[in-house]
Order: structure tokens, then sequence, then C-alpha cells
């Protein structure tokens, strides 16, 4: 990894092809983001966007093709990349038998995170949970877990935030608190979402992705689309979808 | 395409051959080995005849077996030769040219049985001639699906994932015949049907856990998921490979072992031809598969095409 | 009959069934098999056959 | 690095423990399990009569409900990483994929080595009163207890890490641990029997299970470790 890299670009990737057998997940993605950036990712389903993620979040290896994360590939450095990159999926990826407290201090465990309690509190301050730190989350409404869950993501101070659809069964009152959040976040990080909403994604984004069957449709950053047109192409891929 | 499906119909027909072969010089030309003796009074057919025995007898109601058979009884310092009526522990009679004599067991010293002696043909030898050859394939296509597995974890490509299940089909259609085959022969054998025999129980497990792998293998829904999972199951589940081949020169075990050098001639030809013809037909079946696998896959892509 | 050549016999009589029966039902789960495979193997033949018409066909519409 | 991994299986040990000491889930449901086979196996055995010694069989029935009672909780303790994605987060934390698998092998192993600290008593109490014991060689059952449970955790964790993901997730666990588990149960059920029998020839007995089960743990173990990191990476 390059110091240069990793002041300028957060997403470098190259031809990423993730295949099995004929069916192609990914085939042959390649795009640049600057670091600060915020990637809206659109597409049908199956269009391969979880796998990007995936793939970019060292969860799955690229068949071919390379991809590198703030300067460090993901499969070659992919331990020392899980330190600067966060989560924060539809799925609150919490443990519901433990409490809030709890649950963060494990994660902060398993990052190595220092002076774990102070972090923890503060970060339970951040997202207004702090009253309820000794519930267990099992008795969390859906819009305290996913707040929990973004206090999860930043515990190690991560660099570059992935939302994999964050506001999927959201009420419009947790939706609201969550686009506090990104807001209150949005200028000290980079961002890669996927998203259904193609208001809400083209509201936050300073570049937007389709992706239909596994290949990059539009990649262009925010200024450069013209809104009534990029709704077209959109709906023109959704046809494309394998479901 | 058709390369693999001529190439399987031809070690098919090989296979074919060869096994037949085998079965006719099994049976029709290679002898029948003994499985112990019989003994018999008199000599009533020679075809199995082995020859005269005498044997030595130090105490009178060990005559009682003897019945009907010549005996040579010295008793009292003197000796009775003629046909056995009867013995126990009490007294010995025989019946000799000038009637019936009776000589107490206390006066009894030495005898010695006259008799002739029977090979017992042992038919169920025969299976070995194609029941060896179809385990031991077994053994040997389970060892490449799991080679193939190893292949796959470390290329995650497909194709190796195809031939460990490919593999593993045919490894559940040769376990399946040895079986199959191994359960008449006992019955055969041992007059049973099943024995929990340390060789039977091993293969029984090596059985389910074949089975257990296209269980798993049905139940995962992601194809890639079910590959790995397929593989690393295929290499877990092969470790019983080797305790089956070895654990009956392990544990003592009912069940025959192969010592080297015991076959000549007709009998190691057979032997021989049989395990050849079984090779053959394995490679067969497994391209046959593999022929159709990838017949399938044509077809998938050109629907994908179509679909377009 | 003679006891010896009864239990000779009687050995022969039932082993020699059930070894040829194992042999037969190798060859009969060998061909069944592979007639299986065969037949399967046939029908995927002829529906590739049509895919590839079809296939010709779209290319020569276009 | 090592002792980040260090603090990283400490950290999901203590998290799996404070889970059950507050859920209880898994020792419960382990537990009752094990007291209802008891229950079975005094049905099973109404008919045997009076002159048959309980000592006998005693290993078999103790393995069996250990093995039965260990899927149980090998299932559970998955499933609870599945359930909203927990793996996933572990997966994306910078830990070496084998020290999920130690620490979830070692959490199951805990709890199976309660539930079989709760089951043995109670079977000695309910099958073995009246018969003789020689206290001297069943003093080497925790010795048999823990090398066996340490194989059946290895291996079980691999296995149950697939069937979660499985459809009918319980039947596929038994599809596969129960064969692959067959060489150890024999050597502990071996060793089992030769420690509750006693004397001499016991011990000796006892000692060559002991080997059968050590030699299986090493190389399952191995296996496992291994192999771990395509399973969970799948």
């Amino acid at each position: 990894m390059t110091e240069e890299h990793q002041h300028t670009l957060a997403l470098e990737v190259r031809d990423l092809t993730r295949a099995f057998g004929v069916r192609k997940a990914l085939d042959g993605v390649s795009l640049e983001l600057p670091v600060g950036a915020f990637l809206s990712i659109f597409g049908p389903n199956g269009a391969g966007k979880t796998t990007l993620v995936k793939v970019l979040t060292t969860l799955l290896n690229p068949s071919s093709g390379s991809a590198r994360v703030l300067g460090r590939d993901v499969v070659s450095d992919a331990v020392d990349l899980r330190t600067h990159i966060g989560l924060i999926s539809h799925n609150p990826l919490l443990y519901p038998d433990l409490t809030a407290e709890e649950n963060l201090l494990f994660f902060a465990d398993m990052y190595g995170v220092e002076q774990p309690h102070v972090r923890v509190s503060e970060l339970l301050e951040a997202v207004e949970l702090d009253h309820r730190k000794l519930d267990l989350t099992r008795t969390f409404s859906r819009g305290m877990l996913q707040r929990l869950s973004i206090a999860r993501a930043l515990l190690h101070r991560p660099e570059v935030i992935f939302l994999d659809e964050p506001y999927s069964g959201l009420d419009p009152h947790a939706m609201d608190i969550l686009d506090g959040l990104i807001a209150q976040i949005r200028d000290s990080h980079t961002f890669v979402m996927i998203s259904h909403d193609l208001d809400k994604g083209l509201e936050l984004c300073s570049h937007a992705l389709i992706l239909a069957k596994g290949r990059v449709v539009l990649y262009e950053p925010r200024e450069a689309i013209d809104d009534a047109a990029f709704r077209q192409t959109y709906r023109s891929t959704v046809g494309m979808g394998v479901s | 395409m058709r390369s693999i499906t001529t190439r399987a119909m031809i070690a098919l027909v090989l296979g074919g051959v060869l096994t037949l072969g085998a079965f006719i010089g099994a049976f029709f030309w290679a002898g029948v080995p003994d499985f112990g003796f019989v003994r018999t009074a008199g000599q009533v057919d020679s075809v199995r005849y082995k020859g005269p025995f005498e044997q030595a007898i130090d105490e009178a109601r060990y005559l009682a077996n003897y019945a009907g058979y010549t005996v040579e009884v010295e008793a009292d310092g003197e000796s009775v030769r003629g046909e056995l009526v009867s013995a126990d522990a009490e007294s010995v009679e025989i019946a000799t040219g000038s009637g019936n004599v009776t000589i107490d067991a206390a006066d009894f010293e030495a005898a010695t049985v006259f008799g002739s002696e029977y090979g017992r043909p042992d038919w169920g030898q025969k299976i070995f001639y194609f029941h060896v050859p179809v385990a031991e394939i077994s053994f040997v296509v389970f060892a490449f699906a799991a080679f193939y597995a190893i292949r796959f974890l470390m290329t995650r490509n497909r194709d190796y994932d195809t031939k460990n299940r490919v593999s593993m089909e045919v490894t559940l259609v040769f376990v399946g015949l040895t079986m199959a085959t191994g359960i008449l022969w006992t019955k055969a054998a041992w007059g049973v049907w099943w024995d929990w025999e340390p060789r039977l129980t091993t293969y029984f497990i090596l059985t389910l856990l074949v089975i257990a792998y296209f269980v798993l293998r049905n139940s995962v829904e992601d194809e890639e998921r079910r590959a790995v999972y397929g593989a690393v199951f295929s290499i877990l589940a092969f470790i019983d490979v080797p305790i089956s081949f070895f654990i009956t020169r392990l544990i003592p075990s009912n069940h025959p072992v192969i010592e080297g050098g015991g076959l000549e001639g007709p009998m190691l030809i057979s032997f021989i031809l049989g395990q050849i013809g079984m090779i053959a037909l394995g490679y067969a079946i497994y391209q046959l598969r593999m022929g159709e696998v990838q017949l399938q896959e044509r077809i998938e892509q050109a629907k994908t095409l179509l679909e377009r | 009959m003679n006891p010896t050549l009864k239990e000779v016999y009687s050995l022969v009589l039932t082993q020699w069934p059930l070894v040829a029966g194992a042999y037969a039902l190798l060859w009969a789960g060998m061909v069944l098999y592979v007639g299986m495979a065969l037949k399967r193997l046939n029908g995927l033949g002829k529906q590739l056959e049509v895919l590839e018409a079809a296939v010709a066909r779209r290319q020569a519409a276009e | 690095m090592a002792s980040a991994s260090g603090r990283q299986l400490r950290a999901m040990l203590r998290k799996d423990i404070v889970m059950e000491l507050r859920t209880k889930e898994m020792i419960m449901s382990m537990g009752l399990y094990s007291l209802l086979t008891m229950v079975v196996y005094f049905v099973a055995l109404s008919q045997a009569g009076s002159n048959f010694d309980p000592r006998d069989i005693a290993a078999g029935l103790l393995w069996l409900a250990f093995i039965f009672t260990s899927m149980l909780g090998l299932n559970r303790s998955l499933v609870h990483e599945k359930d909203q994605g927990c793996l996933e987060a572990l997966l994306l934390s910078p830990v070496d994929r084998p020290v999920i698998f130690f620490a979830k092998a070692g959490g199951n192993l805990i709890f199976l080595l309660a539930v079989e600290a709760l089951t043995l008593p109670v079977f000695g109490f309910l099958f073995l009163q009246g018969t003789h014991l020689d206290w001297g060689s069943i003093a080497l059952l925790p010795l048999i207890l823990i090398v066996g449970s340490i194989g059946m955790a290895g291996v079980g964790t691999l296995l149950a890490t697939m069937s979660v993901n499985t459809s009918g997730k319980d039947f596929v666990l038994a599809m596969l641990f129960i064969p692959l588990m067959y060489p150890l149960l024999l050597g502990a059920v071996t060793a089992t029997g030769g420690a509750i029998v006693g004397g001499a020839q016991g011990v000796s007995v006892f000692w060559t299970g002991m080997g059968w089960v050590v030699g299986y743990d090493v190389i399952m173990l191995l296996a496992s470790y291994g192999l771990y990191e395509f399973i969970v990476g799948a």
C-alpha cells in the first residue's frame, strides 16, 4: 500500500469478477472512488450489489481482478483492512442475549479498541442509547437496534463505512435519526451504500453506480447526473433482473 | 462431448468383457479351493477325495464320534480291529469278523481310527473374483473424490467440484454393489445376512458417510457453498477409508484378508482380469456421468443465451 | 445318501446360488445404472439439439 | 498478533458463557434431554431381568446420551451466531478464522463437559446402585470424558457450522455427525467400559480405548482446524 493512494482513493476496483462456473455475480467491474465520497449503488435484485460489498469488505474473495480499499488489497491485506472499514447492514449483527453495552464491549475486544469503556459510553451517548445500555438488545425496537448497530460499526473508528440497505424495515422516525447520524459523520468518512430507494440514494450520494447482471451500467459523479435520464436508465435495468 | 461418451463406451465394453471373462474364469477354469475337510468311514466318491486318514485316540470316550469307522483298539495288551459299533465312557463295542467284542473302558490303552478324507468345496470363495475388485474400486474412486475436493478448495474452480461430485456418485454405486454382493456372501459363508464385525461395520459407516454427502449437498441452497461443504465433508469422510481398509489387519476379524502369494495360475489370472475389468467399468461410469453433466451445462448455457 | 456326501453337497448347494446371485446382482445393478445414464444422456442430447437449432435460428434472424 | 488472538479468543468465550448463563438455554435443554434419556433407558431395560449386570452396558448407554445431547447443544450454539448475522460481524472483525473455530469449539466443550458432569452421577445413582464398583478405575473416567468431548466438540463445531446453513439443520447434523463420530465412540465406549468394570484388565482396556480416542482427536482436530476457514468463509 502506498501513502499517496491511501489518501486519495478509497476504492480502486480493477476488472473485478466473482464467478462460479458460468454464473457470474460480478463480471468485470472497474471503478475508482476518492476518499470522502459517498457512493450509492443501485440495481435490481441479483445484480451483484451485495456481492460487490462482500468482496470489498473481505467477506468473499474475488475470482479474478483486484480490489483495493484505502490502498489495501482485499485478499492479501485483509486482516489489516478490516480494522479500517465498518458495515451497517439491514441485519443488526448484534447478539440479542447481550446488553447494548456488552455487545459493544465484545466487539471492542474483537477490534482491540483502546480504552473500550470510554469509547463505548461515548458512542452510546452519540446514538442516544445510554439510558438503555443495561437492557438486552432482544428488547430493542428496530430503530434502536439500527442505532446500536451504527455504534458497533463506528467502534474502531473506520474510515470507510459500508451500508447495506440500512433503511429497510425502519419507521419514518428511525429513518430521521439514521439520517441525522449519517449527516454527523458524513464529512469524516467515506460511504458506500446499497440502496433500493432512488430518492434517498441520490439525495445523499456524491457518486452513483448502477449495476445489472454483475456489470457496471452507469458510474458517474453526482454533478454529471441528469435525474430524469438516470431514473430512465435505472428502470430499464430492473427488467434485466434475475428475479 | 462425443469423445467422452466414446471413451466411456469403449471402457464400458472392455470392462464388461473383462469382468465377464473373470466370471467365466472363476467358475469354469479356476479350481475350487477346499474349506477344511470332512472325514468318512469309507471311500464314497472320488471327486474331492483327499486320501486315507489315521487318527490316534487316547481315551475311550473320544471314540464316540467314530461309529461306523474302522478302528484298531489296544486293550489289555491285545489289539482288536473291526468296525466300531458304539463307544462311551464305560465301554467300547467293536464288530469284528468273529462277532462283536466289548472292551471295558478301564482296559482301554490306545486306538487308531481309519477312514477317508474329503475336501469341502468352498464355493463362497468365488465371490472373491468380483466382490474384492468392486470394493477396491469404491476405495479408489473415493480417494479421487477426496483429491478433487482438495483441488477444488485450492483453486475454487467449479470443474473440480463437478469431478468431486461425480466421483462421489460413482463411489456410491460401487459402495452399494459391494454391500449387496457382500451381504449375499456373508449369508453363504457365515450363515447370517449381517454380522457386526469390524470390516462390515466400518464399511457400513462408509456407506452412511457417502449418503450423508448427498444429503448435505441437497440441503444447501447456494451453489458455491454447496460445493465447498461437499468438498470439506468428502475430505473428512475419506478418513474412514484407511480405517476400513486396515481394520481387518489391526483387530481380530472374521473377514478374510488377502495374504500375498495365496493365488496361483487360473485363480490369479481371473482375479486380475476382474480387477482390470472393474477399473474399466468404474472409469466408464465416471466418464458417462461427466458427459451427462457437461451436456447439462451446455443446455443451461444455450438456455441463458436464448433468454437474453 | 451317505452323510458325508450329504454334507459336502449341501455346502455346494447353499453357497453356490448365493454367490452366483451376488454376481447376477452386480451385473443387474451395473446394467441398470448404465442403462439409465445412457437414457438420460440421450434425452439431454435431444434437448441440446433443439436448443442449438433455436440458437442458430435466432442468430440467423439477427 | 498472538496476544490479539488470545484477547479475541477470551472475548468470544466470555460472550458465549455470559449469554449461556443469562438464558441457560443450552444447559437446560441438554440437561433435561439427558435426564429424559435416563427415563427411556429405564423403560428399555425394564424387561432385562434381575440377573443382568448393568455395568456391561453402562458405557454404551452413557455415550449414547452424550452424543445425542451434544448435537442439541452444537446446533444451538451455531444458531445463535447465525440468527442475526453475528457470524458475519465476527468475520468482519480482524480475527484469524481458526480463532473463531477454537472459541466456538471451546465454548461447546465447556457446556458439553458441564452436562456430562451432571449426567454421570445421575446415571450412576439410577442404574449402578448395588453393583460392585472399582473406585480406583472409576477415577479415570473424567479423563476419557474430557478427551472424548474434545473430539466431539471440535468435529461437531465444524459440522454444525455447515449444518446451520442447510435446510433441515438438525437432521443434517445427525447424518454428518454420527457416522464421523463412530471411531471416537467405539474407543470412548471401550475405555469407559474398562473403567467401569475395573481391575487390572479393565484398566488396560481403558488405556487401549484412550489411545484410539487420542489418535482420532489429533487427526480430526487437525483436519477441522485446517478446513474451518473454508466453511466459515463460504
